[in-house]
């Protein structure tokens, strides 16, 4: 037994949460440790995702850009060693969420710890496991707004005000002043909501919240119908979304609608009538979709799931990239070396890189961290000092049941 | 678990199921131990799951004393988690929209109030009604608070969620900062796996503490209530409401003190989570929870205190043991394997062990009536498992009292405890 | 039974009822000495009239046996006393307390406790538990009691546990003391129903039926048993079809059909009229 | 829209839910527990409906909008439901030897199971049968009614089941049997009755309208893993309000709480729809309490009549 | 009744010695031999041997919890004989289920909880008839001929029905399937005088109609009094046998059982 080093304690402490790691104490440069041959092992960081529960889809199109990325790091490696990512499920839940990361922070002593989908579930994460560590959390999919206030929570999805000030820029110069609002009830859909309504000018005829996975909405719809606003906004997950647009279709109600990023989707497309959504306006937080990766992620996603990626496949990939070039970048695999690592790896300073061949390349060239600039799938990856990404905006209008950009803004 | 907190501890007189469980139990802790020496299990992670389990315990000691007491159906079980969560996190947390930076103590007093009344409020329709009408009654119910805690965001910070709660020792005297004051200790018992011990792992000992201390003091005032006359008027109404009736018993009330009692153990327990997670949202109140909680106690045996208690470890167990099971690579998507699994492993205990895990086995007398010469009393053979021979034996021997012996204080030495 | 127990009620029924209340008998002469009074009694369901003006007193310290055709009404003249049922009209006296339209459990505290003519299961208790639910008005089913005040109730049950062993061994069941109350043949669970309704000390037991089903033998001894507690003070109530049994414990006999009283008087009157012979007793008789 | 409307809409929504009451109200009372794997029975039906029209295509012709194949897939989701249901029974519920409430936690781990697996197979994300949306009824549209073809056809097809099952009930044994069954199981048996098979048929019918309830759900919204699941407790109200283990009480409750349901907008413009109550009075609440106000309707009926609309034991 | 009554004087049964009326069991409808049966891990019946002959009466007499009910429902597959044989014309029906027995011909009154509370009185005669091939109608109609006092409830709810009515209804419900042989528990408990009169009458006359019938009774004057034969039970095997008058006037049996 051996008290550890008082001297620099605030150091030690991440160390010390991953203990039972295999990494836990190095103190060299990666691959190291006194444990010996560690340079042959994995590293593992560690993911909380919605397998199952309320938000379960999304966490299964966050598996697919997940496999994907680890694909190619792996293809590659990390100072020869692997990429290795525990999942944990957090039921859609804070407790399923608190309960995964206690899993993968004290258990598995993963320093990265990719999570959560919900906000409210990433919050209650980082308030009750990650806060007081030097744990990186990085969220996959959480655009609401709270996490703003939390620096040290980073996230890959831009924060929904850009959107939600975006939006109503755009309805205005669609020539509306009247709107009608429905939103998911959940931080989410509450503060997104929330962002609007103190951008937006006009009036506001409708404002009430629904409850996610209902069998029906036509009582929503019906009351949007019936507010007389010509420009409805849903700010709601695709499936909640696919059954109000049935639901409106199949009631004869005509709108210009508009959504937020989460009523996109090919499941959207696929299970509404064609037709039953052509003029509606979606803003999303994307990568130039002309851009090649973009481009060369979209078909390597294609060949592999017969399907179309979605933005949360995007910003999974990106968040399994940016870790491993953290990772890569950081002289130690721990929670304080990538704090430092993390947001330099793909921030503005150093030359831009597109895949992670060709960013690791710069690091193993001998670059620092600042010297790289990875460019994601989902957006260039520049977060703020709020741990929020500088957004960029594309404005898709839904033409012949199909999504085409109409218009990009920047954050 | 269950040896540590039933202070009588008497290992003299178990049945066959107290004594597999106690088997099991015992090496179930040795190989978390000699995991935790080796540095396989986390001490931080190890911790957590106590507690979590502590948590469970005192729900499953909440609704055991609904259900397993007087056979009310209450699936309103995180309504009253939740409500002493958010009464407590209302209270304390600087995020608070109507109060907050309390001391605990306050969010403790208020939880637990809160929930009173709202015991009180539920208890008042639906205890009249039949067990199972109370059942979806309480469920509508629960949905309701559920609904007004996440629309109400005046009250509760709605979907948000409330955070910036402090530890429940935040204010008192060396407790508070006890995580923080602790030295980082490093052990070194398997070369090579060291075990760090630091503030993280301090902070959870006190939730640790904290929980026992709950689940301690809960268990003590359960086992006490369910041995007394009050507990067996509540075992009647459960089996035959009528007759506690007819002999005078006024059940509306007794129902109502049961579950008034219920209530406040999960509200406790919520307090409790409050200050484990540092985070409430109003997820907290879906009723998956008091899914979980049903299972644990019939799991652990209804109407079983030490059942209760052996539950809420097992559903923590099956929820969060199962994780590790993804650590084997399986050709299957692996996400909702672990809902199938938790789903086989409910079907398997109820297979094998319908009554529960410990069912309830000793006759509940008042302890100084039974045992006045101070021997434990012994488990009562016929409660469940009586063996043939002793049965026969029995009648044997009160048959001849019968033919020889009419004035009947002979037969009593054969099955008395004393 | 012990003196704590028989303390215990009296005080909360002169707190209740009225000045005359406790188990002391012969305070009053004459008619006002009815303990139990039923006045106009009338209940039907649906069309059927099962409970039909009924009138009758019982009197203080009597053994009344209340006897008729199945059917005729006496269980549901129970329920109605008990307050089980709500009558369509009429009163039920208790102790000079007009009890009509109280809850059971409040008849109860006034003195009357009634047994069920198809017996009771207790789940999950063994018979000695399913018997100590009988005694009213135990200081341990008060929940700040067991806290506050244990010495009270450890010596309360000790007694009580006391007293509900004797009344096992009385009626021949103490073999049966540690038995799941449920686990027990259909004649044993009467016994337990009976043994139990007396461990609660009323003033007036109602009991329907209590040897139907029960071994002749043992039937005999419980005729003593009756009578011993009804030497004590305590008033029974009888409704029981085995005519050797009723005849040779109760004075008076009330006859009922068809839900109105039809005749009452000593057993050798009733016996001996041709109305209840022709409606009840049959030939065999 | 008209009260007309929000009524047709109540009428289709509560067609869905009176398929799933009946069938677990049948369940409840024959093999005396609570069900909680019956939402997931209706998932089951759906998706095997899903599967099935996936692979016969429409078949030529189409009545009310929806093609012949479409109803061979409910048929075939209506048997398989009913088949899973009857091997769950044969394999799990069978051989246990538990009280109901026993049963009930069972039924949850069964949940579970059914759930994982079809999340297994079929991916969490949510799906749609392959026909055709309609738009509404062009002649009703006057009147406020927006209803499609398709949900006349799910009117039409729980009324035809509906009926089935009543004059099943009415004018066979095999519905008194089962009355006698929930009463006293064991003398059941000893007057003769074979009741392991009609234990059998009662899942076999409480499944089946289960599955067709998926189907109709499927049609009426989308599919997903968790739909059965999250309409549980809707099913749940109305057979508690009906009175468990009546079947009749069952579709009135199911009626019923569809209907709330549908119609919590018309609370805050009460004073539109009511001819006696002033024009601007409206009980101000949200739609987003519509479930909350369906579940205190049912807690205050319950207060009224304490077992339920069609009282105790009411078939 | 039937003129093969054996021995006049009560026959004290040891466990050693072999049943002194073994050839008579050879034309048993239905025997009982060396039967141990009980409840879960409970013995109850030990080593119980008795039989039934075609036409008999025969009245099971005995303490409480002497393990009578336990006899009749082993007898009618409620419970698997542990050891021993259960046979019906001298087929071993041991273990099989009651609603099969039912077939066979073989009827049985519960002491307790024998009728259908929510159902109607008509209704509960209809159960009681399901497995009939046929001529329902006619034996229910003969049935209310038979016992006025269900006839007029017919549409009634069982649960409405008086102890003694109700106790009527389930031995009706028994004889819907005119069986061959019938295991009634208790018929006359709770039972007005004249009511059970009728039904020790009505035992009678089902009797008379070659239905053997063996039954549990506690009104031991009257239920031997109809009796060919009787059995005294005590913790679960039979102590004594004998006809019915050797019973009651054999003092010792008298005092212990009979409550003479
Ligand atoms: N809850 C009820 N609903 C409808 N009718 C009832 C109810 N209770 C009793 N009855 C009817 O009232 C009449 C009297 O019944 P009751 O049980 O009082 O008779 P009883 O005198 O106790 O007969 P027994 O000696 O057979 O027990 C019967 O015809 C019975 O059917
Ligand atoms: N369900 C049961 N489980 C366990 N033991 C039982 C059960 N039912 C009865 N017993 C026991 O079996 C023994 C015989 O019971 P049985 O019912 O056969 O008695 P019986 O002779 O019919 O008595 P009675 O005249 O009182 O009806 C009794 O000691 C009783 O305690
Ligand atoms: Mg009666
Ligand atoms: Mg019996």
């Amino acid at each position: 037994l051996s008290t550890t080093d008082d001297g620099n304690e605030s150091g030690d402490d991440g160390s010390g949460d991953d203990g039972s790691g295999d990494d836990g104490s190095g103190d060299g440069s990666s691959g190291d440790d006194d444990s010996g041959d560690d340079s042959t092992d994995a590293y593992e960081i560690g993911m909380v995702d919605s397998l199952t529960g309320s938000l379960s889809a999304f966490g299964e199109r966050n598996q697919r850009g997940v496999e994907l990325a680890l694909q190619r790091v792996n293809e590659v490696g990390i100072n020869d060693r692997d990429l290795e990512l525990i999942v944990e499920d957090s039921e859609s839940e804070n407790q399923g969420g608190i309960a995964a990361a206690q899993k993968l922070v004290n258990q598995d002593g993963v320093p990265f710890l990719i999570g959560a989908v919900g906000s409210g579930v990433s919050l209650a994460i980082y308030e009750s496991v990650v806060q007081d560590t030097d744990v990186v959390q990085l969220s996959q999919n959480s655009t609401g707004l709270n996490l703003t206030n939390f620096p040290g929570l980073l996230r890959m999805s831009p924060s929904g005000r850009t959107q939600s000030l975006a939006l109503a820029n755009l309805i205005d110069d669609d020539g509306y002043d009247e709107v009608a609002i429905t939103y998911v009830n959940n931080d989410y859909g509450q503060s997104l909501t929330d962002a609007f309504v103190e951008a937006w000018d006009g009036d506001i005829a409708y404002n009430n919240p629904h409850d996610q996975e209902q069998q029906s909405y036509s009582g929503v719809i019906s009351e949007m119908n019936e507010s007389g606003a010509d420009a409805w906004l849903f700010v709601t997950y695709q499936a909640e979304f696919a059954t109000m647009v049935n639901e409106a279709f199949s009631a004869g109600y005509e709108a210009q609608f508009y959504g937020a990023d989460s009523v996109s989707g090919d499941n959207v497309l696929e299970n509404t009538p064609e037709g039953s959504m052509d003029g509606m306006k979606i803003v999303v937080p994307s990568a130039p979709v002309e851009e090649e990766n973009y481009q060369t992620f979209a078909s390597d996603f294609e060949a592999e799931y017969g399907q179309q990626p979605t933005s949360w496949s995007a910003y999974a990939y990106d968040c399994v990239m940016n870790a491993a070039l953290a990772i890569q970048a950081a002289d130690e695999f721990t929670g304080a070396a990538l704090q430092e690592t993390v947001r330099r790896v793909s921030g503005p300073e150093g030359e831009e890189a597109t895949t992670f061949e060709a960013a690791s390349q710069i690091l193993a060239d001998g670059g620092g961290p600042d010297d790289v600039d990875y460019q994601g799938v989902s957006g260039p990856i520049d977060f703020n000092e709020d741990g929020d990404p500088v957004g960029f905006l594309q404005i898709l209008e839904v033409q012949d049941h199909d999504y085409e950009g109409v218009g990009f803004i920047e954050g | 678990m269950s040896f540590l907190t039933d202070p009588r501890g008497t290992l003299g007189d178990l049945t066959r199921p107290e004594a597999w469980v106690l088997g099991v139990s015992v090496a179930f802790l040795l190989l978390l131990f000699v995991a935790l020496l080796a540095g396989a299990l986390g001490p931080t992670y190890f911790l957590f799951l106590v507690g979590l389990a502590g948590m469970y315990a005192l729900l499953s000691f909440g609704l055991n004393s609904q259900w397993g007491f007087t056979g009310l159906i209450n699936f309103s079980v995180a309504a009253f988690f939740g409500v002493g969560a958010y009464g407590a996190a209302l209270m304390t947390a600087d995020s608070s929209p109507i109060a907050g930076g309390f001391n605990p103590l306050v969010g403790l007093i208020v939880g637990l109030s809160v929930a009173f009344v709202l015991a009180v409020l539920i208890g008042i329709p639906t205890l009249r009604l039949r067990a199972d009408y109370l059942a979806i009654a309480s469920l509508g119910l629960a949905e309701v608070v559920r609904l007004v805690v996440l629309n109400e965001r005046w009250l509760t910070n709605g979907s948000a969620g409330l955070r910036g709660i402090p530890s429940f020792f935040a204010g008192w005297p060396v407790l508070s900062t006890f995580p923080q004051a602790m030295p980082g200790l490093r052990l070194e018992v398997v070369p090579g796996s060291p075990i760090f011990l630091e503030a993280p792992f301090w902070r959870a000992s006190l939730n640790v503490l904290l929980v026992l201390g709950f689940a301690g003091a809960t268990y003590f005032v359960l086992r006490r209530a369910h041995r007394s006359p009050w507990g067996r008027v509540l075992r009647t109404i459960r089996s035959d409401e009528d007759l506690a009736r007819a002999l005078g018993k006024n059940t509306y009330s007794f129902k109502m003190q049961s579950f008034v009692l219920g209530s406040l153990i999960m509200a406790l327990a919520g307090v409790f989570y409050t200050h484990l997670n540092l985070y409430v949202g109003p997820g907290d109140l879906d009723p998956i929870t008091t899914f979980y909680v049903w299972v644990a106690v019939i799991l652990g045996g209804s109407g079983s205190n030490r059942g209760a208690l052996f539950g809420g470890i097992v559903i923590v167990t099956i929820r969060e043991g199962t994780r590790f099971l993804n650590d084997f690579a399986v050709p299957i998507d692996p996400a909702p394997l672990r809902l199938l699994l938790i789903g086989i492993l409910i079907v398997v205990v109820m297979r094998y062990r319908p009554q529960g895990i410990l069912p309830p086995q000793r006759e509940l007398i008042w302890p100084s009536a039974v045992d006045g010469s101070g021997t434990p009393d012994r488990p009562a053979s016929g409660v469940r498992e009586r063996k043939r021979s002793d049965d026969l034996e029995n009648r044997s021997e009160n048959a001849e009292n019968r033919s020889d012996d009419r004035d009947g204080n002979g037969p009593n030495g054969g099955d008395d405890d004393e | 039974m012990s003196d704590s127990a028989n303390a215990t009620t009296e005080r909360t029924e002169s707190g209740e009822s009225d000045a005359t209340g406790g188990p002391q008998i012969g305070a009053v002469a004459g008619k006002d000495d009815a303990v139990l009074r039923v006045d106009d009694l009338q209940k039907s369901f649906g069309g059927l009239t099962a409970t039909d003006h009924a009138t009758f007193e019982v009197e203080r310290g009597t053994i009344t046996g209340l006897i008729g055709p199945n059917g005729a009404g006496k269980s549901t003249i129970f329920n109605l006393i008990s307050g089980f049922y709500e009558p369509d009209g009429g009163t039920v006296t208790v102790n000079g307390t007009d009890v009509t339209g109280m809850e059971p459990y409040e008849v109860a505290e006034h003195g009357l406790v009634r047994t069920f003519q198809t017996p009771r299961k207790l789940e999950g208790m063994t018979v000695r538990e399913a018997m100590l639910v009988g005694p009213r008005n135990q200081p341990g089913e008060s929940f700040l009691n067991l806290f506050t005040s244990p010495g009270t109730v450890g010596d309360s049950e000790s007694a009580n546990l006391a007293d509900a062993e004797r009344i096992l061994a009385d009626f021949e069941i103490d073999h049966l003391a540690t038995q799941p109350a449920t686990d027990i043949s259909g004649g044993q669970m009467k016994l337990v129903e009976l043994a139990r309704a007396m461990l609660a000390e009323p003033e007036v037991l109602l009991l329907d039926e209590p040897v139907a089903g029960v071994n002749p033998t043992l039937a005999k001894k419980l005729k003593t048993q009756i009578r011993r507690l009804n030497e004590r003070g305590t008033t029974f109530v009888l409704i029981e079809h085995d005519m050797e049994f009723v005849m040779d414990l109760a004075d008076p006999i009330v006859v009922l059909d068809q839900g109105s009283v039809l005749t009452e008087g000593t057993p050798e009157a009733v016996r001996s009229d041709d109305r209840v012979i022709d409606a009840y007793l049959g030939g065999g008789a | 829209m008209t009260v007309l409307g929000y009524l047709a809409n109540g009428l289709v929504f509560s067609s869905i839910i009176v398929l799933g009451s009946i069938g677990l109200s049948l369940v409840y009372s024959i093999a005396d527990f609570a069900n909680f794997a019956h939402g997931d029975t209706m998932t089951i039906g759906a998706y095997s409906a899903l599967v099935t029209f996936g692979a016969v295509g429409g078949l030529g012709g189409a009545v009310l909008g929806l093609p012949y194949g479409f109803f061979l897939a409910l048929i075939v989701g209506i048997a398989v439901a009913a088949v899973v249901a009857v091997g769950t029974e044969k394999l799990i519920y069978e051989p246990l030897d538990i009280d109901s409430i026993g049963l009930l936690i069972t039924s949850i781990g069964i949940a579970f199971i059914y759930r994982a697996v079809i999340q297994i197979r079929f991916g969490a994300d949510f799906t749609r049968f392959g026909v055709e949306p309609l738009r509404p009824i062009e002649w009703l549209i006057p009147y406020g009614i927006r209803v499609t073809r398709h949900d006349v056809a799910i009117v039409a097809s729980a009324a035809v089941l509906v009926v089935g099952l009543h004059v099943l009930l009415q004018y066979t044994d095999l519905g008194r049997k089962m009355r006698a069954m929930a009463d006293n199981p064991d003398l059941a048996r000893v007057s003769g009755i074979r009741t392991k098979r009609v234990k059998l048929w009662t899942w076999v019918i409480g499944a089946g309208l289960a599955g067709a309830g998926g189907v109709f759900l499927g049609l009426f919204n989308q599919l997903s893993p968790r739909m059965g699941f999250n309409l549980l407790l809707v099913i749940f109200a109305a057979v508690i309000l009906g009175g468990i283990g009546s079947v009749y009480g069952a579709m009135a409750g199911g009626f019923l709480i569809g209907m709330i349901n549908q119609l919590t907008p018309l609370l805050s413009r009460l004073g539109e729809v009511l001819p006696l109550v002033p024009d601007g009075f409206g009980i101000p609440i949200g739609i987003e309490y519509a479930n909350a106000i369906a579940f205190v309707i049912m807690v205050a009926v319950l207060l009224v009549r304490p077992n339920g609309i069609a009282g105790e034991g009411a078939t | 009744m039937s003129d093969d009554a054996t021995a006049p004087t009560a026959t004290v049964r040891d466990d050693d010695t072999t049943p002194t009326d073994a050839g008579d069991a050879d034309d048993a409808v239905l025997a009982l031999s060396g039967v141990d049966s009980g409840y879960g891990e409970v013995q109850v019946l030990d080593d119980l041997t008795l039989h039934l002959d075609p036409g008999e009466i025969v009245c099971l007499v005995g303490p409480n919890g002497a393990g009578k009910s336990t006899v009749l429902k082993t007898a009618f597959g409620m419970l698997t004989p542990w050891t021993g044989s259960v046979e019906y014309h001298g087929r071993d029906i041991g273990g099989m289920a009651p609603e099969e027995i039912v077939r066979e011909g073989i009827g049985y009154v519960p002491q307790t909880d024998n009728v259908f509370g929510s159902l109607t009185i008509e209704e509960n005669l209809r159960m009681g008839g399901v497995a009939r091939d046929g001529g329902l109608d006619e034996v229910i109609e003969t049935l209310y001929d038979r016992f006025p006092i269900i006839d007029e409830k017919r549409g009634a709810k069982a649960r409405t029905l008086s102890g003694g009515q109700r106790q009527v209804l389930a031995f009706a419900r028994a004889l819907v399937m005119e069986p061959d042989v019938l295991l009634i528990d208790e018929p006359s408990a709770g039972l007005a005088p004249n009511t059970a009169d009728d039904v020790f009458a009505d035992v009678q006359e089902v009797n008379d109609m070659d239905t053997a019938i063996l039954m549990v009774e506690q009104n031991v004057t009257k239920g031997l009094g109809i009796s060919d034969r009787g059995y005294v039970l005590d913790q679960g095997t039979v102590r004594f046998e004998g006809t019915p008058e050797a019973l009651l006037n054999d003092e010792e049996v008298s005092q212990l059982y009979l409550g003479g």
